[in-house]
């Protein structure tokens, strides 16, 4: 009985990709390996490609990264530490908690606030020095930079929180015995700590990449939904996620939603890949400890 | 000397750089809060913006009841299908672990929570719209409890794994049968682990809203039917923030707010569950 | 709280040495009432008897070994354990005194038949009541008894050495045959065990000292 | 004089010594075990194990960690049912039954009682930590009620805890903890209780409380205690079993089996001896 | 004949006798804790300690649980400093300098090697748990070299590891790791080292290495251990100290400091000898 | 694996022993020397002496206990430390018999010189001899060579007999004077103490042999 019910994970992973190749197959018969290269899409010939979407997925989830990993684990130390647990705690349960707020708030938060702040702040000052180089160019509101930059605040709590996590589960006596032997409160952290809760944190990273990889609803109301590959990071582009967000209401026809749902199925075998991963790294630090 | 000098130093600088990384991350976090609350506050202050639905632009007295009562019934549906089978298949999965396929049912309960919920939407529009031909409630729930499952899963598997093997053994050397002891003795010392995984599980549905795009797809009225198409918070935000009309703006941040209200509530409450299970756990 | 096993192993030793020195009393006793009665027969039983004595000495000392290998006891228990043990020893001596005046009894009934002088008779009520009271001592773990006991050794001393120059006097003065000269000896000897066995009482004595308080002292 | 001075001798003979205390009365095998092996998967963990723990008596089984001392004691109530690719061989009555084949489990372990490491209290309060098991075996309240309290009067816990049995559990000592461990065990009236390093994670205070209850115990079960603690198995125990890995096979075997006294005065085996005095490996 | 008799009562004297051992030559003050009192927070852990640790001598702690034994030890090397609230008052002279109050703590920690219960490695290679600390000092490679082996020889693991220097340390086997600990804090050539239940993790075998070790390693560091198991401070140390919590403050104090073997022998005080009889509690 | 102090304070308490022992029999020696040379001061040295070697016998108890008291020794190593003990007390025993001759010495010193009888000396040699040889039997722990020592014995109590036998039948026959036969039963007495260190003998070699084997044998 408990046997059969837990299987239904698995089996609806499973389903998910089968029903989703099922539904794409039109697309996937049409275009062949050519869906991934291409870079148009347009409805009315019917030829699309998902090069620019993937490209944009791809680089602002890994722009997010760049920009929050260090954060993310110098905040990680902090917590770890002990003393002032309120302090800290407090802290960390806020943390934990930005991890749970929708990302359409986020979304919202950033449509209004973030991406004009961000214009004028970062994005005019930067191109106004280095707009010679050609992807520093262009300031614009919405754009594949400012999507990225919400991308990582909304993962940064989920960095932040497992880091941590992993951070506390290497024993205690390796600290105390890095203190005894004279080390101080750096060299203990960057000698000992972080190297025993390296393979977590990696895992936590790759994680935090998978969400944003996924992450439909903010992106979409910031990114500028422009379908190409972008001069500049300052220029507007589009993700998998959000193409589908906006058009597969109205997408009608056989191929085109079939299109939409190979997007779908591109984005779920990419974050798949990365997530299987992540849980694996991080499996292998926990067991590391539980010996 | 001089070197653990430089040492102590070094050591003093790095710890004012974490400490000065932390605020920064902060800060960002901080203000998400502040704006949700300073822009929602005013359309939250009017008592018809939770007894009224929507109203055309210019009208006044707007509310986004349909939404709340939407969000209600999607993810009151979505926990009656996710929890059972959830707490089920993480007791099964903490109890029993040592079937060889657990740790595959384990790793695909993680991917499955690492899927992007938009690409469960569309499975659930393949799976229900599109044999039924029209969007609904149904849709969303399935949608939404396909988040929730392997959520509750994992959360209930790590609650049950926390009880000491001890227990367990004490158990079963007291001669009760296997099923008792996993039922009636560790269920209950992980009840409260459980509930939480429960709770987060309904605060992340009903923040979804990419699920619900093309599954419950949203309804300007107030309607109980979970047949039709329901419209849901998120939706709301979602929706009305992309609009040019200030008073729909307004409108989202409102919605904005009461969702967040909602979300950080439930996530308060399951947190403070959570720590009596790790006392207890720790004590055990 | 009590450790239930090990004081009953001690309880057990303490009953085992007391039944040990019971035995030795009756020894003794045995041993007096066949040189006083001129009983070879009863001299030999306390011949025989005495493999019963160092049976329980034996016994004593194994039981002693076992509570130490398997209680590991220190500070006052271990102390108690030896001290029982060291009085075991001189106890089991007493026993071998004993046997020697049985022996020489049996030289003596060979001999003619003479009066038994009386301070033979006083040294062994002496010596048999220090025997007695010294295992009470044990038994209710009385310190004070015990050095009282002990004391009146000096008064066995003072009989011994009357003995001593009496016999050798008679045995100087006066025309003696072979016989003669051997009943003195033998009786001087009988004497002279008499007083070792008051000796080991001290002994006896500096040992509970020691069980009881510690303190390792000079008696007597 | 013959016959009444034989009394000197006889009864102190029984006094100090187990192994001759254990001769009159009981003392007689409740567990025989014979030719036992035991594997994990691949791999064997006791091999040719033989001997016979006698009843009400308390047998110690001491050895270096990784001798296979627990596996053994999982053996006699099939605690390694929960470890699958266990498997046994050869076999080991319990007054007759054979424990490795039975299908009557659930009797088997209320009779043969088990008290772990690790005291790990239920999470409920003091009583239904008792009557948890008896509960759920379906006993009238009536009866359950007499239970809790006798269990805690064994268990020399009662007088401690009688003011406040809804107490939750855990806020019991650790050495408490233990005794309520040893109360719910004996709930359920065992004959044999095998105890897997009770004391290992008390200190000396509870330890002895712990030895003091095994001693008064002893009048009426069976007990079997695995330590990695030598000076408790010679205090406690009336017979000891030493068991050491063999160096080739990587396996546990029994190496000797004797009267705590003797094994401690005059092992037989030239390991045993080495191990005892701390001159081993 | 009255002058060469002597020599027969003079040299035995020695032998045996730790406390008249520590007479010749070391055994002088290395450590001297006058009216130490320590606090968590608001609730005091350690009242009016006054002791001193004789060099190149083993000194025991010993106590129930919860009498501070740890939190003592913890004061030797400030290890509690890294609680935060944790609060020392008196004075602690090591060498004369005051550890309370001294600002160079690295220098302090260098000086006061410690071993834990849990060897817990470093995530490095053998070799590498043994230079951490010189490496953070600066030493030359040559150096380090030099004292890897050194450390690796002193702490008895050489011939066991040599030819794996570089496998994981994790790889070690408990005991092993609890050597390659004590080789950790000796590589930076500490003066005193402090043991805080350094064996209760081990099984007796490892445990009587680690003792024979400290046997060994007395010669050159004073060294201070913390154990609950009391044969084992008997066996090993040349001093012992008895703490106690005390029934009303619920602070720890100490009760006898002695000799280990009048402790053992002669305690001083009523609740010494409860103790180390085990009629206490 | 060694156990380093263990091993260390056995070796040192074995040797205390073997010190003890040689104290022992130099005691001995210098209480016939005294008896032969008719040397009241050597006599009174002997005496003297005396407390050195119950100084050293009480080191030894404490030491044994210390041992055991932190060492908690099982099995061989238990056995071994009471054997040592055992031997300790018999050594002692022997250093009063030791002053015991010393104190008849003294005693015969003040009455006319004769001419000793040969046995004396043949007795004399041969408990030195016994004595000189257990202890080397300690030290090399050599059990076969105890056994033999101790069953030397007969030969001591051979002699002794016949000393008896003499002196009595002398005193028997002819004219004494108190002071003949206070020399000559203090004579006996001087043989019988040299019978009784013979005797202790063989209890030590019984001990060696239990602390070796661990069996309880006995000899002669």
């Amino acid at each position: 009985m408990t046997a059969a019910v837990a299987t239904t994970a698995p089996v609806v992973l499973v389903l998910i990709i089968a029903i989703l190749l099922q539904q794409a197959w039109p697309a996937v018969t049409h275009f062949g390996p050519a869906f991934l290269t291409g870079v148009n899409w347009n409805p009315v010939t019917e030829s699309f490609g998902a090069l620019p979407a993937i490209f944009g997925t791809v680089t602002t989830s890994f722009l997010a990264l760049v920009i929050a990993l260090p954060i993310g684990v110098a905040v990680a130390v902090f917590l770890a530490e002990q003393g002032q647990q309120t302090f800290r705690g407090v802290i960390g349960t806020g943390i934990e908690l930005l991890a749970a707020i929708p990302s359409v708030v986020y979304g919202i938060w950033a449509l209004y606030v973030l991406a004009p702040w961000s214009y004028q702040h970062i994005e005019v000052p930067i191109s106004d020095r280095f707009g010679f180089i050609g992807w520093l160019s262009q300031p614009g509101v919405r754009s594949l930079f400012n999507a990225s930059l919400v991308l990582a605040v909304m993962i940064l709590p989920t960095l932040t929180a497992i880091s941590r996590d992993v951070i506390r589960a290497v024993p205690r006596g390796m600290k105390e015995n890095a203190v005894a032997l004279g080390a101080t409160w750096w060299e203990t952290t960057w000698r000992v700590i972080l190297p025993a809760a390296r393979p977590g944190i990696f895992g936590a990273t790759i994680l935090a990449l998978g969400r944003a990889l996924g992450e439909t609803i903010a992106v979409t109301m910031v990114i500028g939904n422009r379908y190409e590959i972008p001069p500049s990071i300052f220029s507007p582009a589009y993700t998998l996620a959000s193409v589908i967000a906006n058009e597969f209401t109205e997408a009608t026809g056989t191929l085109y939603p079939a299109s939409l749902i190979e997007l779908g199925l591109v984005l779920i075998l990419v974050t798949l890949t990365v997530n299987v991963i992540a849980l694996l790294l991080v499996r292998s630090t926990k067991d590391r400890f539980a010996a | 000397m001089n070197r653990n000098a430089r040492r102590r130093y070094a050591s003093g600088a790095s710890l004012a750089i974490v400490y000065a990384l932390t605020v920064l991350a902060l800060i960002p976090l901080g203000l998400v809060l502040w704006f949700t609350v300073s822009k929602g506050f005013p359309s939250v202050l009017h008592p018809e913006f939770f007894t009224n639905s929507f109203r055309p632009v210019g009208v006044p007295g707007a509310g986004i009841v349909h939404a709340i009562v939407g969000t209600a019934i999607l993810v009151g549906l979505a926990s009656l299908m996710a929890i059972p089978i959830g707490i089920l298949g993480g007791v099964y999965l903490a109890e029993y672990n040592v079937a060889r396929w657990a740790s595959w049912v384990r790793l695909a309960s993680d991917v499955l929570v690492g899927t992007p919920s938009i690409a469960i939407g569309l499975f659930a529009y393949a799976l229900v719209v599109a044999p039924l031909h029209h969007f609904s409630g149904y849709s969303g729930a399935v949608a939404l409890a396909i988040l929730m499952l392997p959520i509750v899963i994992r959360t209930t598997e790590g609650a049950v794994a926390l009880i000491p093997n001890g227990l367990r053994e004490s158990g079963l050397a007291l001669g009760l049968r296997r099923w008792r002891v996993s039922l009636q003795l560790i269920l209950p010392a992980a009840a409260p682990g459980v509930i939480t995984g429960a709770l987060l599980a309904v605060a992340r549905a009903s923040g979804e809203t990419a699920p619900l795009l093309f599954t419950a797809f949203g309804n300007q009225h107030l309607v109980f039917d979970p047949n039709g198409q329901l419209q849901a918070l998120p939706l709301t935000v979602y929706q009305y923030a992309l609009q040019p009309y200030k008073s729909l703006q307004d409108q989202a941040w409102g919605a904005a707010l009461v969702l967040v209200v909602m979300v950080l509530g439930i996530n308060l409450i399951s947190r403070w569950v959570l720590r009596r299970q790790l006392r207890l756990a720790s004590s055990l | 709280m009590p450790r239930l096993t090990f004081e009953k192993e001690l309880a057990s030793l303490r009953e085992s040495l007391v039944r040990m020195g019971t035995l030795v009393e009756s020894q003794i006793e045995a041993a007096l009432n066949a040189l006083r009665r001129r009983d070879g027969g009863e001299a030999e039983k306390v011949r025989t008897q005495d493999q019963y004595l160092n049976e329980l000495f034996r016994q004593i000392r194994e039981q002693v070994f076992m509570v130490i290998s398997t209680q590991q006891p220190v500070a006052r228990d271990l102390r108690y354990l030896m001290g029982l043990q060291y009085i075991a020893t001189e106890l089991e001596r007493m026993g071998d005194y004993a046997v020697r005046i049985a022996r020489m009894t049996s030289t003596l009934v060979a001999l003619p038949d003479k009066p038994l002088r009386a301070e033979f008779g006083l040294m062994g009520e002496l010596a048999i009541g220090q025997v007695h009271d010294i295992l009470e001592a044990i038994i209710d773990q009385n310190v004070p008894r015990a050095r009282e006991v002990a004391s009146r050794d000096n008064e066995v001393d003072r009989l011994w050495h009357r003995v001593f120059e009496d016999l050798v006097r008679e045995m100087g003065e006066g025309p003696t045959d072979t016989d003669g000269a051997l009943r003195a000896v033998t009786l001087l000897l009988v004497a002279h065990n008499l007083e070792r066995i008051s000796d080991r009482v001290t002994n006896v004595a500096e040992d509970i000292v020691f069980l009881e308080t510690g303190q390792v002292v000079e008696l007597g | 004089m013959m016959a009444d001075s034989r009394p000197f001798i006889q009864p102190l003979v029984q006094a100090g010594r187990p192994e001759l205390r254990a001769l009159n009365g009981a003392g007689e095998a409740k567990v025989k075990t014979e030719q036992l092996s035991f594997y994990y998967g691949k791999n064997q963990a006791l091999k040719d194990v033989t001997f016979e723990i006698p009843e009400r008596r308390i047998t110690a089984i001491i050895g270096p960690s990784g001798c296979g001392k627990s596996t053994l004691l999982r053996v006699f109530n099939r605690m390694y049912d929960l470890i699958p690719s266990a498997r046994a061989s050869g076999t080991v009555l319990l007054d007759g039954e054979d424990v490795l084949s039975t299908r009557r489990l659930l009797e088997l372990r209320q009779k043969v009682g088990m008290v772990f490491q690790r005291p790990s209290p239920f999470p409920m309060s003091i009583r239904d930590n008792v009557a948890f098991a008896p509960r759920l075996l379906g006993w009238n309240s009536t009866r359950i009620k007499e239970v809790v309290r006798q269990s805690l009067e064994r268990s020399a816990l009662w007088d401690e805890v009688k003011d406040r049995l809804d107490d939750p559990a855990t806020s019991l000592s650790g050495g408490q903890q233990q005794r309520l461990a040893i109360a719910r065990c004996l709930a359920v009236s065992p004959q044999v209780i095998l105890m897997d390093e009770p004391c290992s994670a008390l200190d000396p205070v509870a330890t002895l409380k712990i030895e003091d209850l095994m001693a008064e115990l002893m009048k009426d079960y069976t007990i079997v205690i695995v330590t990695h603690n030598m000076q408790q198995a010679a205090r406690v125990s009336d017979f000891t079993a030493f068991m050491l890995m063999n160096p080739d096979g990587r396996y546990g075997e029994l190496i000797e089996f004797a009267p705590t006294a003797d094994l401690f005065n005059q092992p037989q085996d030239q390991r045993t001896e080495a191990y005892i005095t701390g001159r081993f490996g």
